[in-house]
């Protein structure tokens, strides 16, 4: 079931959702055995800016009903960091490699692409949109016209694939996969969070040291099921759904409305063998069932 | 930042369906038991992400939904590997409720243990509440590594001192007074330093003591390492949520760069 | 704890969600025990339309992770059966009655408010204006826009406490709520189902006989703290917050975070019984504790 | 549609925390036992919707999260009422587990029961599966009142037909004739209907079972009323989820309208 995707032949049709699996800290953890089964068919970056980012101060999580509200507030080395540090580890992964990037604005967002677009070592680029506008506080991504400017702005950029990340955010995103289209996207990947909040049980200020959260996970299943349907009945390039997975028929459903990968986030953390799982059901392959020992 | 995992024993790739041997009482807290034989022998001071195999979920607000960081609190040599647990909330009033023969999603061993005694270093193993659990894992190496060491612990009364029997015969403090020193931990922390102002220091407990024993090993000028807690989701790096802010701005992972940590990492522990 | 909402004084913060509690199927099921404990402040309607309705195929419901999709499709007698055969008993109700109205442009919205207008049974009127427009295929209420110009028209058209309720399926329901009220509306309430759809799990077409539905329950708690907070930090009239509650913490929270009523809705279809404990535990009074013997 | 509920016997405004007593097994099937003495008493054929107390969720896709209706299968004298459940979802998997002193959240009873036998009329009690549920109670209520009747009960195997018991010594009908004839319970009710050609039938079971007595009745000129099903999220009318068409084109609610209708109303069962 080896699926072909922009030009890239992929074993499975299983990836990362971007910031949901951090590889290097992984091998930390797991060692040699996250080499051997490596779960998804390409490897998703977290989000990349041009400037290195501390993130949010904590806290940076609160449990939902069926789900978790982040706010992260995407911590990383920025793109000089990331291309000396992280990328020549990345490279070594098993699988073809996507760099997620986000700007402020369509030059912030050139700049970027145009960086990966040099590396040998990145297959793909994701670009994400839903970066908050400085003027208008909305996401870039939930305005159908700003969105394809941005991505024609990119798309001269680079000749490798460019995946749109969109907003779920938003009144019609069928009408923003369709602009990132005509903005030359090869494919558009959703769902990201949706915007939530909770309050400190006591103190009763925003629990979240950044206000404002993206909730993930089982309770947005439903919710990413339908968006991924407008949106491949809309386009016609790849889709790459996600959004609450949690097991193969959960991504067979991404599948069956058009998706043509299928990421995995949230579930990821409950179990980072969840995605190999699912790899293997679908492709019919044996599944490494849960059991007491660790597989070596 | 895999610096901070050299030799750190490795976690099973996905988490493994173990069985509850036991669950038993300990002052106020639990001791969930189960059959880890086959699983990776953890270092002391790594934990683990665990959940109920079944009926996750469904508890106040609709939760647990994540699943849950405990420090491993004990191995045996037949591969039994305890929990120790506070009732504090959906996950671990779930986890409570855990009977013989059930199944525990468990992934681990994770993150950074203690490190080891250096050569002739005298340690003080210090500890209040639920934080004495991963002390107990400790104190056992200590003990079979022939390391001298004293232990002081805290708890609020006496029912919560139950809980010492865990590691022996340590020395005690309760807020109360109700058994051993009425007063801080600290105070015996403070008192043992006055005797000997060359111990090492390894801790855990919640992050008012945490922060005393920082400052105090600060002032005496003695190194601490300290076993920090933090909301997690992931356990393994992953997610980011877990982080603590640095001396110098930045932010550490527990879950990775943890939840061990140098005391002088730490402007202070909140 | 009474409150004043618009010029009505209601005896507590908590309402229903329009369409989530049947008080006239209720007397039927409940019989005197449901005026004495009635639960609510005030009842607002199911949702009418100006035609009748008999809602769509079935089936109509799917359980989601922690809350459920409703393609119920807005059954309803049509304006002229609802005053001829429920106004007359709901006017029987003891507390004043809110009547949510839909329309599929401002004419008919016109049309339906001034029939309402001339109610002296009907103390306020609710737009619900999540209805698709025929021509985008989105809803009136997602364009901040076109929802003032909606609210202008129907304005005029009414004396009484206008509160619109603004769909979430929007990019930035803050700018809808201002657009609201600078239309002229007294009130707005929100939030209203998140679009959601499932698959049947063996035929693997669409569950819902409607195709689409809309997610509520416990699962979207968090988004719709997010967007009341959104909205009530924008506009300067009150704001009716609904969305997954189930207790006084959850109805607690969206009062925090500025809303001026609450209401409940699927968590009713889970407990009638939920919405006056509710009530109850926020004004402080006696509350009826689950107990196995029914209260009379 | 208040009509329908005329002399209904009608439910406490809001869910009840009731104490399981048993759950016995019963074929395939289990009996679920609480005890409702401090309850409405209900009428054959209405149901309730039922939850655990506790742990109601983190299910197979975080579910459950609505309450299930059931039929109420029996109510005691001393005010024990059961259900019978077949686990076929997270659902009924949790209900099936629940044992004796934990609590069982319950609303009802609710909807519209089976009508009385009108003065000197034959009943063919007719059911399949676990359809039976309603007729139990309602057998248990003809006995009371000395009507008579005839109890014909279809089921798959033997182990299913197992609940046969439940009504006595019932006529039963298995798919595969390990108990009783083999072939369909319409079957039966069709041979009834040749000796008594002026039976009234009232019928619980899966929609084509339901729809062939439906057909029959029809056919033979009998008045039948029909226990229906249809996924619910309230039980009370408010959700207007649970419809079914009915033969003028116009919807019903089967918890309000329902679950007992005249097979008259319905041009088929689905
Ligand atoms: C490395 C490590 C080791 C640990 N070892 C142990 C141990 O050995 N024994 C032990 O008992 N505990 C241990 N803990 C703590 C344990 O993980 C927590 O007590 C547990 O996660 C609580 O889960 P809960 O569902 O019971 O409570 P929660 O409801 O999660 O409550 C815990 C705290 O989280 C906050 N909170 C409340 N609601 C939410 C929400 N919706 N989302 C996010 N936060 C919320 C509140 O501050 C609350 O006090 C350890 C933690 C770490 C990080
Ligand atoms: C009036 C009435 C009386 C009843 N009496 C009885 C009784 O006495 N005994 C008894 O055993 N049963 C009875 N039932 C049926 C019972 O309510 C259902 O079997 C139960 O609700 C199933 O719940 P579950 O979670 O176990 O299974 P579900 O997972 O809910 O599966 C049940 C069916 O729902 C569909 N389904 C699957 N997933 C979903 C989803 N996510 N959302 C919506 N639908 C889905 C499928 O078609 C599946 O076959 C009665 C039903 C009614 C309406
Ligand atoms: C902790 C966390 C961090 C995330 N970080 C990123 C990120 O850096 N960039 C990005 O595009 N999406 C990010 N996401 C969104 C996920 O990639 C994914 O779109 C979303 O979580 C929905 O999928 P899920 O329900 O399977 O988690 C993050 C999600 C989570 C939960
Ligand atoms: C079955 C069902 C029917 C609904 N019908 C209507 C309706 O007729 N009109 C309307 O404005 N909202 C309707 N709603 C939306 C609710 O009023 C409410 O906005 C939403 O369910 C969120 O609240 P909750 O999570 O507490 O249910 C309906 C919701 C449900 C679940
Ligand atoms: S818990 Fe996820 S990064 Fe530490
Ligand atoms: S189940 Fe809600 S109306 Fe029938």
């Amino acid at each position: 079931m080896s699926v072909d995707f922009c030009g890239l032949t992929l074993a499975h049709p299983i990836l990362n959702g971007s910031g949901t699996f951090d590889a290097l800290a992984a091998e930390t953890v797991f060692g040699a055995e996250l080499h051997k089964r490596f779960p998804f068919s390409a490897y998703v970056s977290k989000t990349i800016t041009l400037q290195p980012r501390l993130g949010n101060p904590p806290p940076r999580l609160w449990e939902a009903a069926s789900g978790l509200i982040n706010s992260i507030g995407l911590p990383n080395r920025g793109l000089v960091g990331y291309m000396e540090h992280d990328l020549p580890r990345l490279a070594q992964l098993p699988v073809p490699l996507i760099t997620n990037v986000m700007g402020a604005d369509a030059e912030e967002l050139r700049e970027l692409v145009a960086a990966c677009d040099a590396q040998q070592a990145i297959a793909a680029i994701e670009l994400n949109v839903s970066c908050p506008n400085v003027k208008t506080g909305l996401d870039i991504g939930s305005d159908p016209s700003q969105l394809e400017a941005v991505c024609l702005a990119v798309r001269a950029a680079t000749s490798k694939p460019l995946i749109v990340k969109l907003t779920p955010n938003t009144a019609d995103v069928a009408a923003c996969a369709a602009a990132a289209e005509s903005g030359g996207a090869d494919a558009v990947s959703l769902i990201n969070t949706l915007r939530a909040t909770a309050l400190h049980p006591r103190t009763r200020a925003r629990w979240l040291g950044g206000g404002n959260g993206g909730l993930s996970g089982p309770a947005i299943r439903v919710v990413a099921l339908a968006q991924v349907a407008a949106v491949a009945a809309r386009v016609g390039i790849p889709v790459i759904g996600m959004g609450g997975v949690q097991s193969s028929e959960h991504a067979r459903d991404l599948l069956d409305v058009g998706a043509s990968l299928v990421a995995v986030g949230s579930e990821s953390f409950r179990d980072p063998g969840v995605a190999g799982r699912i790899a293997a059901e679908l492709t019919g392959a044996p599944s490494a069932p849960l059991r007491a020992s660790p597989g070596r | 930042m895999s610096e901070a995992g050299a030799g750190r024993p490795l976690a099973a790739f996905g988490r493994r369906i173990l069985k509850v041997t036991r669950n038993e009482q300990l002052g106020a807290y639990r001791l969930l038991w189960v059959d880890d034989a086959a699983g990776p022998v953890p270092a002391p001071g790594q934990f683990a992400m665990i959940a109920a195999a079944e009926r996750w979920g469904g508890g106040c607000d609709e939760r647990p939904y994540l699943a849950r960081a405990f420090s491993i609190a004990r191995r045996l040599g037949n591969g039994e590997a305890a929990f120790m647990l506070e009732d504090v909330g959906p996950g671990t009033k779930r986890l409570c409720e855990l009977r013989r023969g059930e199944g525990l999603a468990v992934l681990g061993p994770l993150g950074r243990g203690f490190s080891p005694a250096a050569a002739g270093q005298r340690l003080a193993v210090v500890g209040g509440g639920v934080g004495i659990a991963p002390l107990a894992i400790l104190q056992d190496a200590l003990v079979a590594a022939g390391a001298e060491h004293v232990t002081l612990l805290g708890f609020r009364d006496r029912v919560h001192a139950e809980a010492a029997t865990l590691l022996g015969d340590p020395l005690v403090a309760t807020d109360d007074g109700s058994v051993g020193h009425q007063g801080f931990v600290t105070e015996l922390l403070e008192a043992e330093l006055q005797r000997d102002p060359r111990l090492a220091v390894r801790a855990c407990g919640p992050p008012p003591m945490l922060e005393a024993v920082r400052a105090i090993c600060a002032r005496a000028g003695v190194p601490a390492e300290l076993a920090l807690e933090a909301p997690m989701a992931c356990g393994f790096g992953s997610c980011y949520g877990c982080v603590v802010p640095r001396r110098d701005g930045s932010y550490l992972r527990v879950c990775v760069d943890g939840p061990v940590v140098d005391a002088e990492q730490l402007e202070r522990v909140a």
